[in-house]
């Protein structure tokens, strides 16, 4: 499109900047659009897996009921609260789309398909992502709301807590790679990283989950608590706004994790130079499916859990569990010859074989010590108020530790 | 120097980077005060694009940002000051705007064009230079080679490590309260809408 | 490195170090236990004078062909401060060999008297330290081979004496005279301390060896003109240390607080305010006198400034301190007066170039005044058990209450002499000793040690007046008279304590069930039961008085090492001090001739002295309710100015009036009342009123100005600056950007 | 590209605005928060110079990161502090914390 428009007789950088602006605007509709239909699906699927038929009405299969709760949300009313900080209470929920969009900015959607490939990828994805964070705190502080604010501490609380375990779990094909461009790492993954280090997905995911506030981590709009969380005295449009937000978020981390971790837009046992763009596309658009599916299935059936269980599982567990994967990893990679210059399948044989292998050592690991703890808790629970429902490796009373 | 759209680009985050700035130092509101200091973060991370340090801006987003701005929010929610406080500056501040403007005239004495014309031949930088030499192209491979280099900038890296280190714990320490129930970590912000000026 | 420490070269550093060590251990381990104190204190005390025992024996006899040429020490580097370095050294030539045999033996003998003393006070341990501290840097001070150590050695000095002056802290008096005390002294110190930073500028070394062994570093000391006021450096740097010895030795400006530190425990003033704190203030002058004298050529009638201010200073202070003397009441303070009135015999000595009699009459005078202290201490110790037995059995009216805080004219029940008499039966022992303390400080002839030494100054100065030098002759008057007077104050006081009748029925009980007697020893000896109740208190009537008979003996024996060759009869003993003193100069002082009229001079007034105090005490003594006849005879207007240390200087003229208008007031009244006195002494009493309105003022200008004024001076200007720090941390970052700015464009220019 | 001096006047400004609020904000945080634009006007200084002196060498980016990690040490050392104190008397205001005076 550059050289089109170079060839017209405009200057490279204005023809650029037109480029740039127009891919901009189409990836970013392209979003937006994706959101009415993904709102569709995981309503549906939801639906579907609490043993329930989901929107059904509108359109065929309900297709279009998500068109008909934008025009309803359209025509509400704007309601600023008294006392608000107006500014801020109006920039936050702007910001908080935005700072998803921006994501998008750096994601290789196929070869070539890609808004800007910088070289510090990753630490643009954090960097934009924080962002996030600003547009909750100004949402939480404009409201004028307590609950509003207290939501937005718990969630920055919780975005910054777990923000520790993704970056760890970011690390690990970035090193692998050995570059934070995310084309690079596409491109580097002759056999998908998450095959090697399941663990890392793990960790990658469950951090992610709380980063984008979603199910078991979604304390930030707990309603028995409060309310609705940061964005309690939104409504209309600029609800809506959040709550695209949010469903935006969540599709880009299956994107990411995607992108990180299960080989982006490649086609297994296609190298990059084969792979026609759409068809990549279309790859990357499914394994990013499935992961969303992934987080959906998640989302419907795990019990929310308490606002200190949720930090403890972060700094108990998920953060040394994050450094001692990426010191094995980083400790492996040394060892294993030649991992600096893989360039076909069968180079990365080897290494994946290792990694995976020390990987489910580690699992193992982690899980016994898991299990011990887990004894240990439940004893002494049991030793303070009787045995716990009835479970026959309970220790006696007394016992405990 | 003619008008390129770097010389443009520039000189809108040098304003936002100003602008933002100045707001800091004068707005009322702590919270808002607080929000400008991230925009002129955030100008200041545009100034690192600008000079071909890509992984420094992307930092500085993540570091000032993500972390060290919404700590100091985190601080302004945590100390609401009960009474209003009306001055926000202090008595000092005619002297102190003086001696901030006089530095400033100085500095941009000393730091221009007209320095040369002051005749110094202490500074061995040419301020005038417009263009440097290229930026190597793995110059973030370099960096990070060099930070864990032991002949070059891993013993200050350590040394660096080792402060954070020691500044954690020290904040840990500062305010943790022994005698606190853990179930009463929220109630400080548990307050009536916190009064920020000052 | 391989260190034979009982060669004479390292020895002195254990001589210093271990009561250094018992200070440490009792603060730090046995503060709890006041017997483990006791034991570290006598420990290390007792190592301390054994050690300087052996090594003044080394010293004395480590040439035999030639007494005292050979100088020991070592040295080793302390502190680098860029280009130069400060050395810690100890240094032991004859002089300081002379003091070790002086300094231990006092330092033990008080803490022997100390253990009786002190017992039963709750904070006994704490006494122990300091003390134990103190004879550390007393030693640390005479051990010093350079300036500084000496210094840093004076300076822990002066914390112990604020420490122990205070020591009973509970009492406002005491600790105010703590504070007067260091107050006053930091003055003097200060000026020291920039002569000796003001010597290092200029010679780049405070060693002794090279300054003072050393003719050309003199040379050069007196070539430079100095920084200020004109003259040498040798004479500013000299006069900026004979400041510090006015301060130190309570030398007239600076004298006002010895008096008070007797609100200390007796022992601390037998230690420190007569054998070893103030003498320091001597023995410097003394250790210095080549650096004091350098450029003078004083056998020959050229003083250099530092000796003429000594001279004039120490002999002033000679007289008015003991025409004060005459005039107290309290016993501590009478010696207290005399103390000063000797230091400044020293002192004019040195300055009539008198160096070997000084540094004579220094220990010798440690010895007797020593002794006289603890004697008083004893006399003070029976009077109080007499006092609370009278008080007990109503012989008495209640006792006085005490002032709060320090009151001039007070004097505290137990230690005044008009309360006492008839004490020589009770305390039979402590009557002789002090009679010969009293006999060797009135410089009764030949057999005392106090006449060699003052008759060796007044010889001297005696010489320098045949000669015709004003100064001598200035110095032999003052001296004269003021000897006169202390053979009279002496005997007055003497005989007021122990001779005639008990005055009050305290005297009459006095040490009641407390103090030794000659029988009960003798029964002890014959393991027959005492007649005294408790043990414990028969141990410290033993503990009290041995070092009594101890120094007793030294303060009449002391003196037979510096009898003049030519002196009939004891001649013979061939003067060995002088010679054996005489290694410590380049130059050695020559021995002056032998002249019979001073020495006549000065037995004519030792005895005269101490006939008049006979005539008027011993004959008929003083009985109750009587007036004493001194009083009777100068007339209570000049009794009072005494008794309230009115600042009479004969020669000038002038008196000085503390409470002066309250104390007139008092004249005027009783006195007029009592109508003992004809209508003459009221115009007396009024022109008193008057003088002292004008002297008041002097007074506060003068004496005080510079006793208090200077440190309330400093407080106040203290105050005053202190309000720069406000804390407000902005407040300081706008300083520091304005320092910023004003060298940036210093910076700025100096590069532009 | 701009010439070197025009960084060095924004960073100069930066740095007198942050002097400004060091000097004159009364709330303690807000003094912190000057700080911080203080320290970044350092960074703009060092990576520009790095950029227009010696781009070949990464030492002014190596010092940029360290002053990061300075600014971050000092930013939660500081707020802990003040968090400290706002507990003990309650307030945040620099100049009613003057405990140290006299």
């Amino acid at each position: 499109m550059t050289d089109t428009l170079v060839d017209i007789g405009l200057s490279h950088d204005l023809a650029v900047l037109i480029a740039k602006l127009v891919g901009v605007f189409v990836v970013a509709t392209c979003g937006l659009l994706w959101t009415l239909f993904g709102i569709w699906l995981e309503r549906k699927v939801s639906g579907r897996l609490q043993d329930r038929l989901g929107p059904n009405r509108v359109g065929p299969f309900g297709l279009f009921q998500t068109l008909a709760d934008t025009i309803k949300i359209l025509l509400k009313e704007d309601l600023v609260p008294d006392g608000a900080d107006r500014w801020l209470f109006n920039l936050a929920p702007v910001l908080s789309t935005f700072s998803v969009l921006l994501l998008w900015v750096v994601i290789p959607f196929s070869a070539g398909w890609i808004g800007t490939d910088l070289s510090i990828g990753v630490l643009y994805l954090l960097a934009a992502g924080s962002l996030g964070m600003v547009a909750t705190l100004m949402a939480g502080w404009g409201s004028n709301n307590k609950y509003a604010l207290l939501g937005a501490f718990r969630a920055v609380a919780q975005l910054i807590s777990y923000e520790v375990p993704m970056v760890l779990a970011m690390l690990v094909p970035v090193l692998m790679t050995g570059s934070m461009s995310l084309q690079a790492i596409v491109e580097g993954q002759y056999i998908a990283y998450g095959l090697a280090i399941p663990l890392t997905v793990f960790i990658f995911l469950a951090s992610s989950l709380a980063e984008i506030g979603r199910a078991p981590f979604d304390l930030l709009e707990a309603e028995s608590e409060l309310v609705a969380g940061f964005h309690i005295e939104y409504s209309g449009m600029k609800f809506g706004l959040f709550y695209v937000a949010e469903f935006l978020h969540a599709f880009t981390v299956g994107v990411l994790a995607t992108v990180l971790f299960l080989g982006g837009w490649r086609i297994p046992f296609v190298s990059a130079q084969d792979t026609p763009a759409l068809l990549g596309f279309g790859s990357l658009l499914i394994k990013s499916l499935l992961v969303y599916l992934v987080i959906m299935w998640v989302r419907t059936t795990l019990p929310r859990v308490r606002i200190d269980q949720i930090l403890e599982f972060n700094w108990k567990f998920l953060v040394p569990l994050s450094l001692a994967n990426l010191l094995v990893v980083a400790l492996l990679w040394k060892i294993v010859p030649d991992t600096d210059q893989i360039a076909s399948v069968n180079d990365a044989l080897l290494p994946t074989l290792v990694l995976l292998t020390a990987n489910i050592l580690l699992i193992v690991v982690t899980s016994l010590i898991l299990r011990e703890r887990g004894r240990r808790e439940r004893a002494h629970i049991a030793a303070l108020y009787g045995p716990v429902d009835g479970a026959a490796d309970a220790a006696p009373a007394g016992v405990g530790d | 120097m003619e008008i390129t759209v770097e010389a443009i680009v520039f000189l809108v985050f040098s304003a936002i980077t100003l602008g933002g700035a100045l707001q800091v130092v004068l707005t009322r509101n702590l919270f808002h005060a607080a929000l400008y200091l991230m925009l002129s973060l955030f100008g200041v991370a545009g100034l690192f694009v600008l000079l071909t340090a890509p992984f420094l801006a992307g930092a500085q987003v993540v570091i000032y940002i993500g972390a060290i701005t919404i700590l100091i929010i985190f601080a302004i929610m945590l100390t609401p000051q009960v009474t209003r406080v009306l001055k926000v500056h202090h008595t000092q501040w005619p002297v102190a705007l003086a001696l901030a403007a006089l530095l400033f005239v100085g500095l941009v004495w000393t730091q221009t064009p007209l320095a040369d014309e002051l005749g110094a031949d202490g500074w061995s930088a040419d301020f005038t230079v417009e263009d440097p030499a290229d930026v190597p192209a793995d110059s973030l491979t370099d960096l990070g080679k060099s930070l864990v280099d032991p002949e070059r900038y891993m013993l200050p890296f350590e040394a660096a490590s080792l402060l954070l280190m020691a500044a954690l714990i020290g904040a840990v320490l500062l305010v943790n309260r022994p005698d606190d129930n853990p179930d009463a970590e929220a109630a400080p912000a548990a307050g009536a809408r916190p009064d920020q000026s000052g | 490195m391989d260190i034979n420490w009982f060669d004479a070269d390292y020895l002195p550093w254990l001589i210093l170090f271990f009561p250094l060590l018992s200070f440490g251990i009792i603060v730090l381990f046995t503060a709890h236990s006041r017997i483990l104190s006791q034991v570290v204190a006598m420990t290390g005390v007792c190592v301390a004078w054994l050690l300087s025992m052996i090594e003044f024996i080394k010293v004395v006899w480590a040439s035999d062909a030639e007494l005292g040429k050979e100088v020991f020490g070592s040295t080793v580097d302390w502190m680098t401060l860029g280009v130069s370095t400060f050395k810690m050294g100890v240094l032991v030539d004859p002089l300081t060999a002379y003091m070790l045999l002086m300094v231990p033996l006092a330092c033990l003998a008080i803490f022997v008297y100390s253990l009786g003393y002190m017992r039963g006070d709750p904070h006994n341990s704490r006494f122990f330290g300091y003390i134990s501290l103190f004879a550390g840097a007393m030693l640390t001070l005479v051990l010093a081979d350079n300036l500084l150590m000496l210094f840093i050695g004076w300076e822990v000095m002066g914390l112990c004496s604020y420490l122990l002056i205070g020591f009973w802290s509970h009492k406002k008096s005491a600790y105010q005279a703590g504070v007067k005390a260091f107050m006053t002294t930091r003055v003097g110190d200060v000026l020291m301390l920039a002569g000796v930073g003001y010597l290092f500028l200029e010679t780049r070394t405070l060693s002794f060896r090279d300054i003072l062994y050393d003719e050309a570093v003199l040379e050069k000391l007196v070539n430079t003109p100095s920084v200020l006021f004109g003259g040498s450096a040798a004479a500013l740097i000299g006069v900026l240390l004979v400041m510090g010895t006015i301060g130190k030795s309570s030398q007239f400006p600076l004298h006002a607080w010895l008096p008070d530190a007797m609100e200390g425990p007796t022992p601390v003033s037998a230690m420190i305010h007569a054998a070893t704190m103030v003498s320091a203030g001597v023995y410097m002058v003394v250790r210095m006198f080549p650096l004091l004298s350098a450029g003078a050529d004083f056998h020959n009638g050229d003083f250099s400034t530092p000796m003429i201010i000594m001279g004039l200073v120490g002999g002033f202070t000679a007289l008015f301190a003991a025409v004060l003397a005459v005039g107290q009441n309290d016993i501590k303070r009478i010696l207290a007066y005399s103390t000063i009135s000797q230091l400044g015999y020293m002192v004019a000595a040195l300055g009539v170039g008198a160096w070997v009699a000084a540094a004579f009459h220094l220990v010798n005078h440690a010895f007797f005044k020593a002794l006289l202290f603890m004697c008083s201490g004893v006399v003070i110790h029976s009077m109080e058990h007499g006092e609370q037995h009278a008080a007990e059995h109503g012989h008495d009216p209640a006792p006085h209450a005490e002032p709060d805080g320090l009151v001039m004219d007070y004097v505290a029940p137990p230690n005044d002499v008009l309360r006492m008499g008839g004490l020589f039966r009770k305390l039979p022992i402590t009557a002789i000793t002090m009679a010969i303390g009293g006999l060797s400080l009135a410089g009764f002839p030949l057999i005392t040690a106090g006449f060699w030494s003052k008759d060796e100054i007044i010889s001297e100065a005696w010489h320098g007046t045949t000669e015709g030098y004003p100064l001598a002759l200035f110095v032999l008057l003052v001296l004269a008279t003021a000897a006169l007077l202390t053979a009279f104050y002496t005997a007055r006081m003497w005989f007021l304590t122990f001779w005639g009748k008990p005055r009050t029925a305290a005297a009459e009980h006095a040490g009641e069930g407390s103090q030794v007697s000659w029988r009960n020893l003798w029964a002890r000896l014959r393991r027959r039961p005492a007649k005294a109740t408790d043990p414990g208190e028969q141990l410290t009537a033993l503990q009290m008085e041995i070092p009594l008979l101890v120094l007793a003996f030294l303060a009449i024996f002391a003196g037979f090492i510096g009898v003049h060759t030519d002196f009939p009869l004891l001649g013979d003993l061939d003067n060995p001090l002088h010679e054996f003193l005489s290694g410590t100069l380049i130059e050695h002082p020559p021995v002056i001739d032998f002249d019979w009229l001073p020495v006549l001079v000065s037995v004519a007034l030792a005895l005269g002295g101490l006939a008049v105090g006979f005539v008027l005490y011993g004959i008929r003594p003083l009985a109750k309710a009587q007036v004493d006849p001194t009083e009777r005879a100068l007339g209570p207007g000049i009794w009072q100015a005494l008794q309230n240390r009115f600042y009479i200087d004969m020669l000038i003229r002038r008196y000085v009036l503390r409470p002066a208008e309250h104390v007139a007031r008092k004249i005027v009244i009783e006195d007029i009342d009592k109508d003992t006195i004809d209508g003459v002494l009221e115009s007396v009493a009024e022109g008193f009123i008057w003088l002292g309105e004008a002297f008041k003022r002097f007074n506060t200008v003068v004496i005080d100005g510079v006793g208090d004024g200077i440190p309330r001076a400093i407080g106040d200007f203290g105050s005053w600056f202190r309000q720069v720090q406000t804390g407000r941390i902005q407040q300081y970052l706008l300083v520091v950007t304005l320092a910023l700015l004003i060298i940036g464009a210093l910076f700025l220019i100096q590069v532009g | 590209m701009v010439p070197l001096w025009m960084y060095l006047v924004v960073a100069a400004g930066l740095f007198c605005i942050g002097l400004f609020g060091v000097l004159t904000r009364r709330n303690a945080i807000a003094i912190l928060m000057s700080i911080e634009l203080m320290l970044n006007a350092v960074n703009i200084n060092l990576v520009a110079f790095w950029r227009y002196q010696t781009p070949d060498k990464i030492g002014g980016q190596v010092f940029a990161a360290f002053v990061f990690v300075v600014a971050a040490a000092e930013a939660v050392v500081g707020l802990a502090l003040i968090l400290a104190i706002y507990r003990r008397r309650r307030t945040v205001i620099a100049e009613d914390v003057d405990m140290l005076k006299w």
